[in-house]
């Protein structure tokens, strides 16, 4: 393993988002028009090399914990990585390289690409240090760093639409962080420390019942909990989700609704486990259940293609939080499922909207009923598009139908067969609404000013033909996702492994 | 200790408040910036301790650190509420300009008139 | 490890054989009925009207009106609350917490 | 934007160097008394602000233009890193102090928290100017 991996994967990106104005400076002085495009797209290739680095020694059982500054675990922050997080991050690397790639062709008649690509890189390091971090402090200044970027992020055309859909995202999205700097700072103030792992380890009499639950450490996980769900957009929490993916520049949609829907997941598959340890499955099962038969109800009606994938994201991330829910009630599969979900589902709904932005920069036009015939026009958008939405609907030699499958066998072994029931119909909902859109965009009577109308750049092809090749590998293949998810199950469940190596490591 | 409690949790009631209830925006940005304020005083008296001393070594204290560590408050929530401070600059920033383009745009600063996306 | 769960390659060949049946099934009946579709048959008939592409693209909203009718409760009182006014989101954002607070009140300890 | 009368510019113009001299005693003086890289680098950003307001953006952008705050703000985010990665390059752990300690007390102590501030105080002044110029166009393109 390269020394000092797990901090270099931060701060990679970081540094190159620092830099980036510097070389936009520099780029404009010797006409070097495409530089911003391969100096992120080089940043993002050093870190996912270097989280694939990391991946092994985690897979093979250690946790590796990072000291930073060389202060020990309890005292100073460190970055504690396990399977749970390595999954993460190999997803936010993967996926952050293919959708900055995308952006190179997407965002070629934007100016200031260096704003673009150095916030880009921002939000990217904010994911990765979510997810690798070991302290629930820095968690909190990874996630305003996430957040705060993505505010200006899908503000960044400054049309009126981008600018409403910041203000609404930036209200309740610092509102949900705020509660959350609540609930760290009640949480420190009833244990007096902020490490993960020490947490768990002095909330452990709580977790085993063998003590009454305090009213301080109630409040401080609603608080948690809520900041959380505001972050994945459970249903009352999910206005802001369908404004802001619609309104922001596609390639900032398909960074939030793929690396950006992680960093959510992780903290929800966190949460029964560390720091509190204590029982919030019925509370996942229910938000999950909600969000996945709203949002899809949502979906059904609407007239805007970005519109319609966005609340499909509500919908989707419906699956992975009852699976997780499910986990925590003592269905191991249904856990399994959630994050083998989480995998799927941010690689096609990343495809989905490269597929819509495609069609909006050759066309001009996001609405269904301005749209029409696309097929014959750009015939490999249409073919990815269709691989996403079949696997989107579950439909079998596709890798959605594989973790919607293991969810609903969770449903069964967790003893809620009804959960299963509504799970198979959202299911069938959401094929007929891809049904509807393939329709709409891509079949039926092209109007004379689609005539015209040519495929997309291969820059943008390429990142969406990488994506539809994994959604038909892990389909065909199931175990390439088990071997990422399995451990990444097995380690976020085991706690008590956690906190001794984190504690007493190295 | 208990007055610096009821205040923030004030600070926190009122900054929701007006989240809630006020129709414009800077005045919601103020709300949420006053929320905060509330949330960075219940972190400071958290670390404070009656008739404590600042957490900075100098040379008369250095020969007696026990002493020192026995009346200094917790230097942490410090450093907490000062990153937390920069963090809240930055959305701050970024509100005030969003809300100088939402103007422009809508000619209004009234949030129930800030809905061309819905449904 | 997943084999008992769903074996991928057992069932994409069930697919793909099933595709393939029911390409022959519609070959066996187009031999039997003899469709020859004619030039009036293959227009969209309007009273007599030439249609233009954009007149026969099916309306994004009433594509399922079925579905509208079957989940009308929802139709009618859920989707007009999703007004697009700033307060009434975080009004939601407080309730939920309230209520993720009391699930939370009932179900520890 | 134009600028203010006389009495403002003039008195503007002879508290601009103690402010400014203030908010690099605040940088330096970080590790040893309350305050540090950022509390300093607002003070300068901010005695620089008061230059911009009293003689217009016009005037003030010959001195600290736009362009300049952008390339301060990489200058102080590239010691940052440099500082963080002198660590891992000598062997021990990012971050991790590999600066003399210095006497309790001395200007010149406590290891890398001095080059630390002053990276920091350079990045938040170059930021503030920006944010503030940034604010300052958006108003402007306004009236036109």
């Amino acid at each position: 393993m390269i020394p000092h991996a797990p901090i270099l994967a931060i701060v990679l990106p970081l540094f190159a988002a620092f830099l980036m104005p510097l070389v936009g400076l520099l780029s404009k002085r010797y006409n070097a028009a495409k530089a911003c495009d391969w100096f992120a797209i080089a940043a993002m290739i050093g870190t996912i090399l270097l989280v694939a680095d990391m991946a092994p020694t985690v897979w093979g059982g250690h946790i590796l914990t990072y000291k930073l500054g060389g202060w020990s675990p309890p005292w100073g922050i460190n970055l504690a990585i396990d399977g749970l997080s390595i999954q993460m991050a190999l997803m936010i690397a993967g996926l952050g390289t293919l959708v900055i790639i995308y952006s190179a062709g997407y965002m070629q008649r934007d100016t200031r690409k260096d704003l673009f690509y150095a916030l880009t890189l921002l939000a990217i390091t904010g994911m990765m240090g979510i997810v690798l971090t070991g302290d629930i402090f820095n968690f909190y200044v990874f996630l305003e760093i996430m957040s705060v970027s993505s505010y200006a992020l899908i503000a960044f055309r400054r049309d009126s639409n981008a600018i409403e859909a910041g203000i609404k995202y930036l209200f309740i999205g610092s509102l949900g962080t705020s509660l959350i700097l609540m609930s760290v700072a009640m949480l420190y103030s009833f244990v007096g420390s902020l490490n993960i792992a020490d947490l768990g380890a002095k909330l452990a009499t709580y977790r085993e019942g063998a003590q009454p639950v305090p009213a301080i450490l109630i409040a401080s996980l609603a608080l948690f909990v809520t900041g959380v769900m505001i972050k994945v957009a459970m249903v009352p929490f999910h206005a802001w989700l369908a404004d802001a993916f619609t309104a922001a520049p596609t390639t900032i949609s398909a960074l939030l609704a793929g690396p950006g829907a992680v960093v959510g997941i992780y903290w929800v598959a966190r949460l029964p486990y560390l720091p509190f340890g204590l029982p919030v499955g019925i509370i996942l099962i229910s938000l999950g259940l909600l969000s996945m038969v709203v949002g899809v109800l949502m979906a059904l009606t609407q007239h805007d293609f970005k519109r319609m994938l966005a609340y499909h994201v509500i919908s989707q991330k419906g699956y992975m939080v009852l699976g997780i829910g499910l986990g925590t009630l003592g269905s191991v599969l249904g856990a399994q499922g959630g994050l083998f979900h989480l995998l799927n589902h941010s690689t096609y709904k990343c495809m989905l909207f490269m597929c819509a932005g495609a069609v909006l920069f050759r066309t001009g036009s996001q609405k269904f009923d301005e749209l029409g015939g696309l097929g014959k026009n750009m015939p490999v958008t249409a073919l990815t598009f269709l691989i996403g939405a079949l696997a989107i609907s579950g439909i079998p030699p596709l890798n959605g139908f594989v973790s919607k499958y293991i969810i609903y066998l969770g449903g069964v072994e967790a003893g809620l067969p009804i959960v299963t029931a509504i799970a198979v119909l959202v299911s069938a909902l959401t094929f007929a609404s891809f049904f509807k859109a393939f329709s709409s965009v891509f079949l039926g009577q092209r109007s004379e000013r689609l005539r015209e109308t040519q495929e997309a750049p291969k820059l943008m092809l390429f990142p969406m033909l990488m994506m539809a090749v994994i959604c038909v590998a892990i389909g065909l293949l199931p175990a390439l996702g088990f071997n990422i998810v399995g451990p990444a199950q097995s380690a976020a469940e085991n706690s008590a492994r956690y906190i001794s190596q984190v504690i007493g490591g190295i | 200790m208990n007055f610096n409690y009821t205040i923030a949790m004030l600070l926190i009631a009122l900054g929701f408040y007006c989240l809630l209830v006020k129709r414009n925006l800077i005045k919601l940005i103020i709300g949420l910036s006053v929320m905060t304020d509330g949330i960075h005083l219940f972190l400071i008296s958290m670390g404070y301790r009656t008739g404590g001393i600042a957490p900075i070594v100098t040379s008369e204290l250095s020969s007696n650190l026990s002493n020192f560590a026995s009346r200094a408050v917790d230097p942490l929530p410090q450093a907490l509420v000062l990153t937390s401070i920069v963090i809240n600059i930055c959305i701050l920033a970024l509100a005030l300009s969003l809300s100088i383009y939402a103007y422009r745009h809508y000619g209004t600063l009234d949030p129930y008139k800030l809905r061309r996306l819905r449904e | 490890m997943v084999g008992w769960i769903w074996d991928p390659v057992v069932a994409t060949a069930a697919i793909l054989l099933g595709l393939i049946a029911a390409y022959g099934l519609l070959r066996i009946g187009h031999k039997i009925a003899k469709p020859r579709p004619t030039v009036e048959k293959m227009k969209t008939y309007a009273c007599g009207e030439d249609l233009k592409p954009e007149e026969t693209h099916p309306d994004s909203e009433q594509f399922f009106s079925p579905i509208r009718r079957v989940f009308r409760p929802f139709y009618r009182y859920i989707q007009p609350a999703h007004m697009g006014v700033l307060s009434t989101y975080l009004l939601w954002v407080v309730v939920g917490f309230i209520i993720i607070l009391v699930i939370i009140l009932l179900t520890v300890r | 934007m134009a600028g203010m009368t006389v009495i403002v510019r003039t008195i503007s113009r002879l508290l601009f160097p103690f402010i400014f001299l203030f908010g690099v005693y605040v940088v330096f003086h970080g590790h040893l008394t309350p305050g540090g890289g950022f509390p300093g680098g607002v003070i300068i950003a901010a005695s620089v602000v008061t230059l911009i307001l009293a003689y217009g953006i016009e005037r003030a952008q010959e001195r600290v233009s736009f362009l300049s705050s952008e390339v301060l703000d990489v200058i102080g985010s590239a010691a940052i890193a440099i500082i963080g990665l002198l660590g891992i390059l000598l062997g021990t752990f990012f971050l991790q102090n590999v600066f003399p300690l210095g006497g309790l007390g001395q200007l010149f102590s406590g290891g890398n928290f001095l080059p630390l501030y002053l990276g920091v105080g350079v990045k938040v002044a170059g930021g503030i100017l920006l944010i503030f110029y940034a604010m300052l166009f958006a108003l402007w393109s306004e009236k036109e």
